[in-house]
């Protein structure tokens, strides 16, 4: 059960052992890493600068990381997201669930980055040729955060 | 009232936070983007088009007809884009 | 597009960060970690041992993985399943899937770690109070199996 | 040809691996097995329930009726349990 927003990088390794570790009931853990891409929407993109809510950012993390220990018997989880300028190939968020079944481990972690791409406040602004460009919401995002909505 | 932009909202409006007085007559979300619209070219550029403006009261989303009161922390911000 | 079968641990992070790196194209990367369990079917296991059947068993890998590259678009896979004696806690299987896309890898590793579960050839043995016993096959592993049969 | 027995089934047949000649009249992979439960009680006992004991020829999982040759490997082994 933890929430995070920051400038600098994550450890993967650490992240996660460190949310398994002396808890054998655990069965399975499912990780979701986000990346930067050097392509986004046919432009080459140089970097990009994440922004966000501070305050609201952390209160709708937790809220989705509440909704699915309510949906699905969890041990641990950790949402980890940077801010800040980004290029390609860094990292820009973990996310972790951890559970007795790897079903649950997989549902979780799949839900959990699909409300967090519609609901945190987060931005992109990219850095493309033509200058800085913010980043449309995404149909396909909307699409996939609806097929959890009903509970 | 504390009012917050963020992204291309706080962009056209060319700032990222302001305090006003509840303005006379607005109770509502919606009486409230009304009178932004009012106070400058940027504002009623950046709140043109409702569809892709999300509003927080308190950081919690809510809609058009959410009230507003003195001392509320009021945030406008398009469609999120993380992760 | 790796395969490995091996007594030693893994390193998560190493693994993981070895297999984005350089490739700016990955938006993201899921990963999942099977873990031993101290309780399996209500009684107290102490340790299991993993047997398996090599050389069937990593061609069986490969040709999931072949599979699931077959059927997403997939920018690196990893499958790295330990065998011998494990301890409650202890790492068994690391599997992993980066894509431009996340829905693919999502869907790619939850498929992956379904399918080894019911077609490569390893076999636990758990040590309970009442001596060792070879843990039976489980219908909920075929039926998630079956789930990604139609290709 | 090549016989190896993994997990129970080589536990309740007493060996992990053995080299037999085809034997005369067997053609495919079912007259293998009912030949092997002639062995003894420990082939008897392993290959008694045919719904729980898998069936690989030359590292390819196979059926009964899979057809068997000498410098076959043939492996038979419970489902499997790993991941």
């Amino acid at each position: 059960m933890a929430v995070r927003v920051q400038r600098e990088d994550f450890d993967i390794g650490a992240e996660l052992g460190a949310l398994t570790r002396g808890n054998t009931r655990i069965g399975g853990l499912t990780s979701f890493v986000g990346l930067v891409r050097d392509m986004a929407g046919g432009d080459a993109v140089g970097a990009m600068t994440l922004e966000h809510y501070p305050g609201m950012t952390e209160r709708q993390l937790e809220a989705i990381e509440t909704e699915a220990r309510r949906r699905w018997p969890l041990d641990a989880t950790l949402i980890v997201h940077r801010i800040g300028r980004l290029e390609p190939g860094d990292r820009i968020v973990l996310v972790a669930c951890a559970s007795a079944h790897r079903e649950a481990a997989f549902q979780a972690c799949h839900f959990l980055i699909d409300w967090l791409k519609t609901k945190a406040p987060f931005w992109k602004q990219e850095e493309t040729p033509a200058g800085p460009r913010w980043v449309d919401a995404k149909s396909t995002d909307d699409d996939a955060a609806a097929r959890w909505e009903r509970g | 009232m504390k009012l917050l932009y963020f992204a291309w909202l706080r962009t056209k409006i060319g700032t990222a936070e302001e305090s006003v007085d509840l303005p006379a007559g607005v109770s509502d979300v919606g009486g409230l983007i009304d009178w932004l619209r009012g106070r400058g070219p940027g504002y009623a550029d950046a709140l043109a088009n409702l569809a892709v403006v999300k509003v927080a009261v308190n950081q919690e989303y809510v809609g058009l007809d959410h009230p507003v009161k003195p001392g509320d922390e009021v945030a406008l911000f398009p469609p999120v884009t993380g992760g």
